[in-house]
């Protein structure tokens, strides 16, 4: 294995496992089910390269930009739809991924569907390295706190979880804007990896392949989601010699890891949480 | 009628029912009693094969029981369960049209629909309702009307007083003695020990997945341990 | 005004289109009460196996057209064992059965391009194509055809749901599987059923579809459309998945013909929000709302 | 003031179906007020309409002399009136431990940012937080069952739990819907000295709707009966037990 | 250690193979074309070898599936410059997958020659430069757009054109952008623009559009399954104009699909299907795959051609010399002859061939080039 071709498989798992991240925490700890996050990977996409084309910002503001974009419009989708239940609120998010997609294909400003091509190829090995590690910390972090308990009730019982006085839209909200805001960052770390721009590349097949991630890795757990997100992002690569075959494949070890693991690859739990946990205490020694 | 031979059952590293041994015979109203975790509602899923046992034996009529749930309520055991489990999105009258969902007999149906209402006058008004917006008791006696529906020979009632006013208490109860005297054969598993022995005609004691105590239903109402720990200091 | 007639008629004929999917479609969730996105995959089969029936075997039309209904059925059967048994059986949350379906879903498409090739097919006529015209108006035969048979599947179907035995083990086994086995109701034999339906229907449409649209291995992509329109009539109700099925096809045509074809989806869009706003479960769907 | 919960007027149809009308009750601090009926008779919907579940059709809701009608269930959780239900709801996947730790949330006030940060904050409070949830379990005799699964609880444990997890909101008011439920004689005893320890150790309220006599004779100050959604009548438990309107229409006679 | 040193080139001069890669669909909706370029590029690397192969050596192809994906396409051009060590990359058969692969070209100094990728930047960054590894064989859309627009403008004398498009194909947004660029500033009128989205399958809406506006000659720039479609539809509709599109629509699946509505219909194409020298090549094709050729078997024959010219040129089979060398290659290929500018790396003065379709079979009219 060349250390050359492994690396851009990892760049592209940590940029994947990103976005997964953002999403475990709104489909694994909330319980909302998104098929647009490939929607805000774009506006996230499309921002930061905005920032860093046309107004020569440095690359990691640039990202933030980028992320907060997709944030706040996660944040107005989320005001009109997060009422909904279930697959209602599944297809409004399928709805507006799709018509991020269109929009996007309409502005020539962006390049349309004929693409956004010479961006700086600014993302590395490492910082996406870096990245993801802050992201993973943050999450754990917030997971582990009340806020995350609470996303979690609302992902259990919302009626109980508004009888103690848990403000079940806001939270939902809020983990919607985090988790835009991850797929944002994500979106314009991929940008800066390809080097162009296209808004076929954030087609709902995206969505979906996210999704499965998240459920395969297992709902509700981080670990899990780091797993997933590198399997199933190499997996695909180790089966290239097969051409057509590989997404048969693909598609049967789907299959194959719900009914035989039913609750995904971790079923929930978090692999070696103490190690993990080690690493953050000193973490904070360093940091405090 | 029904014997449950050595009984072993497991959730996952719970043992929850350890070796018990029950004889029900015909015409019996057979109570159960224990506290909360006991192993009772665990004991009727395994007659109506909802919970597989790992260990143990029921004989059903001299013959072991059918595997698939649907085939045990075949066979004439009906099961009115716990937390009443009622059809929420279906109407009153289609839950208890559900109760006699194996029965080809259709007229005799409508007789015992008419019956139903005159156990219960309260869902006949409430007839075309959803069910889940029933109030808590209405459901329970839904659950009980939709269970006499499907006409069995053998009738498992998981608390089925829970949740009703006293005065429906009763009325619960004498419906219980009208299902035996229609020659059927009931396993009553109870929170109300007092009542549950009143009717029965033998009685079990459960405890933590043993049956400890077994006997003459009114024999166990005179019995001291079972007074202290089931009827409260007076009953 | 003509123009606006002619553009009504394209929108129900394409509403019926998305009708024949999703009444399929919508009758898997009634009862297991999750996407099947494997749906599409299972068209597509159909609308292959009727156009190899036809011109590799030389069937005639209707025999084809059995073959691949019942082709279909008994493919949606299999995947009800192979993909989501395993789940039902241990009680998976709804998520786990809609990514088994898209596992499903991406194995069946690509195992048609691994094994017959991805090139596009075409249906040997059966209909004659001269569409029927009335006063410079044009109305397609298929569409016509697609239109009854959507109609009498409804028809059938709502009369199976709402009126018989089955119809009502099959609405208590949607609410609680447990309670309806304690009815003494064979649960795998409503879903063997509701599958054995369904997966009819698939085979149905992809015939009509391959007649209509040529066959290829992405044809099931379409039913993303008959899913949201089932969302716009309320999930779980068949003729909920119609009236949003005909309706999406009408706000559709009427949005490319009068105010903008290149935004038509993001305005069908906008509108499909606007009625959830409003009715948060869809036109027909009834608030499951329980009761605290 | 000592009026804790007012209604006034309190009605709800459903369709053309009066479940509650013209309700009026007032609760005074530290009282045990039981509500008792037969079924059907709109109980839990006086719950539901006081918890801002259901919207009223007419009338008010006050409480602490405040018209909380209108507000959303959370809201009004979080003015300080809680309950349980009566078709048990717990957080299922979660375990004892984590149900009540999350219905603890209100004691602490550390922000987003500062669960990202670690910070101090964060820290004292999460301990606090901590030591509470394990307080309430040991209060509600769950600590046994710390770590088990709320949905593989007993029934009766998981009515334990309901109240345990209400309790961590710290509330004024406390609504119990048939928290004796599911429970033998003998531990609804317990409970019902369990519902007088906590009006007097944690100065809770309690409304509780029960149709366990022995529990609502025992505990309550007062007790309010309804019937057909309409009340029937109000009094000292004596009062009730002798009122010929609530035997007729729901105890029945003693048979004894 | 992880060192992300390029490593690629080097040591595949002393082998005693030339690999080269592809990558393109061979899976999603636009397997059709890929399938069809890497059998042909294999059937062609076959008989290049029974003569003897290149330089007196062997070649190898290794290709990867891209889903038609531009990250797939980077991590596939990743695995083959630095784990396969190919010496240049053929493919992939759309714009956005040849853009993006352009950063790990240039990190691994290996030219890539594009097969029917339209889009302008391929080539050419933005500031006007040429990118030192990217090449193709085809024309582009700017182009083949101004192609169509002429033909209709002067050659058959329409003033009114429709366009109906895809907007979400950076093929057809390009296509259509040229055209009516074109179209206009020859003084003829765009009488209707109306766009659809991929995967759609029914365009009597917009049709229905179209058809009010009148229009004498409707421009369909998009892939043959959506215009048999359209076509189709358009003539249930009653719509009598004539039909033109570009090298999407050439293929003989469209004949079967659509034969009667696109009767009369132009297309703009790289080649004449019909031309002597093009039959056997077809023929050896149908014979080995038993499928009919499509568009992009011509076009990867061409570039497996240049390829050749180039190492021969080079007489090397190091990566960069062969870039090197591509960039002042000429090659008489089947679809014309292809001289690559230094400046644009494209194959310039390339004329197009108009075709008309007459009885079921594609008729050359004759070779025109926009001025
Ligand atoms: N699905 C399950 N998974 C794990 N443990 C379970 C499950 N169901 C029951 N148990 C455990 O098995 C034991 C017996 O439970 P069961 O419900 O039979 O008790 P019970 O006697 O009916 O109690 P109650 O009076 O509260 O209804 C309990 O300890 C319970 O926690
Ligand atoms: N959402 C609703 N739609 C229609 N009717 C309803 C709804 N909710 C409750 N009802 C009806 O209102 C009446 C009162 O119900 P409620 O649940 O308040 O009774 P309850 O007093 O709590 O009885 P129980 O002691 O049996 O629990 C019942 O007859 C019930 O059927
Ligand atoms: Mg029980
Ligand atoms: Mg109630």
């Amino acid at each position: 294995m060349d250390m050359y071709y492994v690396q851009g498989i990892l760049i592209l798992a940590g940029i994947n496992l990103l976005t997964v991240l953002g999403l475990s925490l709104l489909t694994g700890f909330t319980g909302l089910f998104s098929f647009g996050h490939a929607g805000f990977m774009a506006i996230g996409a499309y921002m930061t390269t905005m920032m860093t084309v046309k107004l020569g910002l440095p690359f990691i503001p640039a990202l933030l930009v980028g992320g907060l974009s997709a944030a706040l419009i996660s944040l107005i989708i989320g005001k009109f739809t997060l009422n909904l239940k279930g697959d209602y609120f599944c297809i409004a998010t399928l709805g507006f991924g799709e018509a991020i997609r269109l929009i996007l294909d309409n502005i020539q400003y962006f390049g349309g569907s004929r693409g956004w091509a010479g961006i700086p190829l600014y993302t590395t090995f490492w910082n996406v390295m870096i990245i993801d590690v802050v992201a993973i910390i943050v999450m754990v972090f917030i997971i582990n706190s009340r806020h995350g308990r609470n996303m979690k009730a609302i992902r259990e019982e919302e009626l109980a979880s508004q009888i103690v006085g848990i403000d079940v839209f806001r939270y939902k909200m809020t983990s919607l804007g985090i988790s835009a805001l991850y797929a944002g960052v994500a979106g314009g770390m991929l940008a800066h990896y390809l080097g162009y721009l296209q808004p076929l590349m954030f087609q709902m097949v995206k969505s979906t392949e996210l999704t499965i991630i998240v459920i395969f890795g297992g709902l509700g757990s981080i670990t899990g989601s780091v797993i997933g997100a590198i399997l199933l992002t190499a997996l695909p690569e180790i089966l290239r010699d097969f051409y057509q075959w590989r997404l048969v494949i693909y598609g049967l070890a789907v299959i194959a890891i719900m009914i035989s693991r039913p609750r995904g690859l971790m079923g929930g739990k978090e692999l070696n949480f103490k190690f993990i946990k080690k690493l953050f205490n000193k973490e904070k020694e360093v940091n405090i | 009628m029904l014997q449950i031979k050595n009984l072993n059952v497991y959730y996952g590293g719970i043992h929850a029912l350890r070796g018990v041994s029950i004889d029900v015979k015909e015409g019996d109203v057979v109570s159960i009693i224990g506290s909360n975790g006991a192993g009772k509602s665990t004991l009727l899923n395994c007659i109506s094969g909802i919970v597989k046992p790992k260990e143990g034996e029921i004989l059903y009529k001299g013959q072991p029981l059918a595997k698939a749930p649907h085939k045990i309520v075949e066979s004439g055991i009906c099961q009115v369960p716990e937390g009443r489990i009622i059809f929420a999105n279906l109407t009153v009258k289609e839950n208890l049209y559900m109760g006699a969902f194996l029965r080809k007999d259709k007229d005799k149906i409508e007789e015992d629909l008419k019956g139903i209402f005159k156990l219960f006058p309260r869902l006949d008004e409430r007839i075309n309702q959803v069910a889940g917006t029933l109030s808590g008791g209405e459901q329970q006696m839904l659950a009980m009307g939709r269970g006499i529906m499907s006409n069995p020979n053998l009738v498992l009632l998981d608390e089925p007083s829970l949740g009703l006013a006293p005065l429906f208490i009763k009325t619960i109860f004498e419906i219980v003695e009208e299902i035996q005297n229609m020659g059927k054969t009931i396993l009553l598993v109870e929170q109300n020990a007092y009542k549950a022995l009143s009717v029965a005609n033998k009685a079990y004691i459960l405890e933590q997945g043993v049956v400890t105590l077994e006997g003459n239903a009114k024999d166990l109402l005179k019995d001291e341990r079972i007074q202290e720990a089931y009827l409260g200091k007076k009953h | 005004m003509i123009g606006f007639i002619q553009q009504m008629i394209n929108g129900l004929s394409i509403g019926s289109v998305y009708a024949l999917m999703a009444v399929g479609y919508s009758l898997v969730y009634s009862i297991m009460n999750f996407s099947n996105f494997a749906h599409g995959g299972v068209i597509m089969i159909g609308s292959y196996i009727g156009f190899f029936c036809i011109s590799l075997l030389n069937f005639s039309f209707p025999v084809a057209f059995l073959t691949a209904a019942l082709g279909s059925g008994l493919l949606a059967v299999v995947l009800e064992k192979v993909a989501y048994n395993p789940l039902r059986k241990r009680n998976a949350p709804f998520l786990y059965f809609i990514i088994s379906a898209m596992g499903a879903s991406i194995f069946l498409e690509n195992i048609v391009v691994a094994t017959i090739g991805p090139t596009f097919r075409t249906y040997p006529p059966v209909f004659s194509a001269t569409p029927i015209q009335i006063g410079g108006l044009t109305i397609g035969r298929l569409d016509v055809l697609m239109f009854v048979i959507s109609a009498i599947s409804l028809s059938i179907l709502v009369y199976i749901i709402e009126k018989t035995k089955i119809g009502l083990a099959i609405r208590a086994t949607s609410y609680s599987s447990k309670g309806s086995t304690l009815m003494g109701v064979n649960v795998d034999k409503v879903i063997f059923t509701i599958f054995l339906l369904g997966g009819i229907l698939a085979g149905i449409a992809g015939v009509l579809f391959g007649m209509k649209y040529t066959v290829y291995p992405q044809i099931g992509a379409i039913t993303m459309k008959s899913f949201i329109a089932a969302v716009f009539g309320g999930l779980g109700s068949l003729q909920g998945a119609v009236i949003g099925s005909i309706l999406l096809g009408i706000i559709e045509t009427l949005t490319s013909g009068y105010i903008s074809s290149q935004y038509r989806d993001l305005i069908a869009f906008a509108l499909l929000i606007a009625v959830l706003i409003i009715r948060p479960t869809g036109i027909m769907g009834k608030s499951n709302e329980d009761k605290a | 003031m000592s009026e804790m919960l007012t209604l006034k007027n309190v009605t709800k149809k459903f369709g053309g179906l009066t479940a509650v009308g013209g309700v009026d009750f007032s609760i005074k601090k530290g009282e045990i007020f039981g509500l008792i009926g037969p079924n059907g008779a709109g109980k839990t919907t006086i719950f539901n309409l006081i918890t801002g579940i259901y919207g009223l059709t007419e009338g008010d809701v006050l409480f602490e002399g405040k018209s909380i009608s209108g507000l959303k269930p959370f809201q009004i959780a979080n003015t300080g009136i809680t309950r349980t239900f009566q078709n048990i709801r717990l957080f299922k996947n979660l375990t004892t431990y984590e149900n009540v730790l999350i219905a603890c949330h209100k004691s602490a006030s550390y922000g987003l940012l500062d669960s990202v940060f670690r910070t101090r904050k964060f820290k004292n409070e999460e301990k606090l937080l901590a030591k509470k949830a394990e307080d309430l379990m040991e209060l509600m005799g769950l600590t046994q069952h710390k770590n088990m699964l709320a949905s593989n609880l007993p029934y009766g444990l998981q009515r334990r739990l309901e109240i345990a997890r209400a309790l961590a909101l710290n509330p004024k008011l406390i609504l119990l819907d048939e928290p004796a439920a599911g429970m033998n004689p003998e531990e609804t005893l317990r409970l019902m000295e369990l519902i007088r320890e906590i009006r007097d150790k944690l100065d809770v309220t309690v409304l509780v709707i029960e149709h366990h006599m022995d529990l609502i004779m025992g505990v309550c100050d007062r007790i309010f009966v309804l019937n057909f959604g309409l009340p029937l009548a109000q009094g000292s438990p004596k009062e009730i037990q002798d009122d010929k309107n609530v035997i007729e229409a729901y105890l029945g006679k003693e048979d004894e | 250690g992880c060192s992300s040193q390029p490593s690629a080139g080097g040591d595949a001069a002393e082998s005693d193979t030339i690999k080269i890669g592809w990558i393109g669909s061979l899976t999603g909706d636009q397997a059709v074309w890929g399938t069809c370029e890497f059998d042909t590029l294999k059937m062609v690397v076959e008989d290049a070898n029974a003569a003897g192969g290149i330089l007196g050596k062997q070649i190898e192809v290794i290709g990867y599936d891209t889903r038609g994906d531009a990250t797939e396409a980077v991590n596939a051009v990743k695995r083959l410059t630095s784990q396969d060590k190919v010496v240049a990359i053929l493919g992939p058969n759309a714009s956005g997958q040849a853009i993006s692969i352009s950063g790990v070209l240039e990190q691994m100094k290996v030219a890539n020659i594009a097969t029917v990728a339209t889009n302008p930047k391929v080539t050419v960054n933005d500031d006007g430069s040429v990118k030192p590894y990217n090449f193709r064989v085809c024309f582009i859309d700017p182009y083949q757009g101004a192609v169509a627009a002429g033909y209709a403008a002067d050659k058959l004398s329409f003033t009114k054109a429709a366009i109906l498009y895809d907007v979400t194909s950076d093929y057809s947004q390009g296509l259509t952008e040229f055209f009516e660029k074109t179209f206009t500033e020859k003084g003829g009128t765009i009488v209707a623009k109306e766009g659809f989205k991929a995967g759609d399958v029914d365009f009597r809406a917009q049709l229905s559009k179209i058809k009010e506006a009148q229009p004498e000659v409707i421009f369909m720039p998009y892939y043959y399954k959506e215009v048999a479609l359209s076509a189709n539809q358009a003539r249930e509709l009653g719509i009598t104009s004539v039909l033109m599109g570009g090298d999407g629509w050439p293929s003989d699946q469209l004949i079967e699909m659509a034969s009667d509505a696109i009767e009369g219909s132009f297309v703009v194409n790289h080649l004449d299907f019909n031309d002597p020298d093009v039959k056997p090549f077809q023929e050896q094709y149908k014979a080995k795959y038993n499928k009919n050729l499509e568009l992009n078997g011509y076009l990867v024959h061409d570039a497996f051609k240049l390829f050749e010219q180039a190492v021969k040129d080079a007489n090397s089979t190091d990566s960069d010399a062969i870039a090197k060398a591509l960039s002042t290659a000429k090659v008489e290929g089947i679809t014309g002859n292809i001289n690559i500018s230094p400046e644009t790396h494209n194959p310039e003065g390339k004329e197009a061939a108009i075709i008309k379709i007459t009885g079921g079979n594609y008729e050359f009219q004759e070779k025109y080039a926009a001025e």
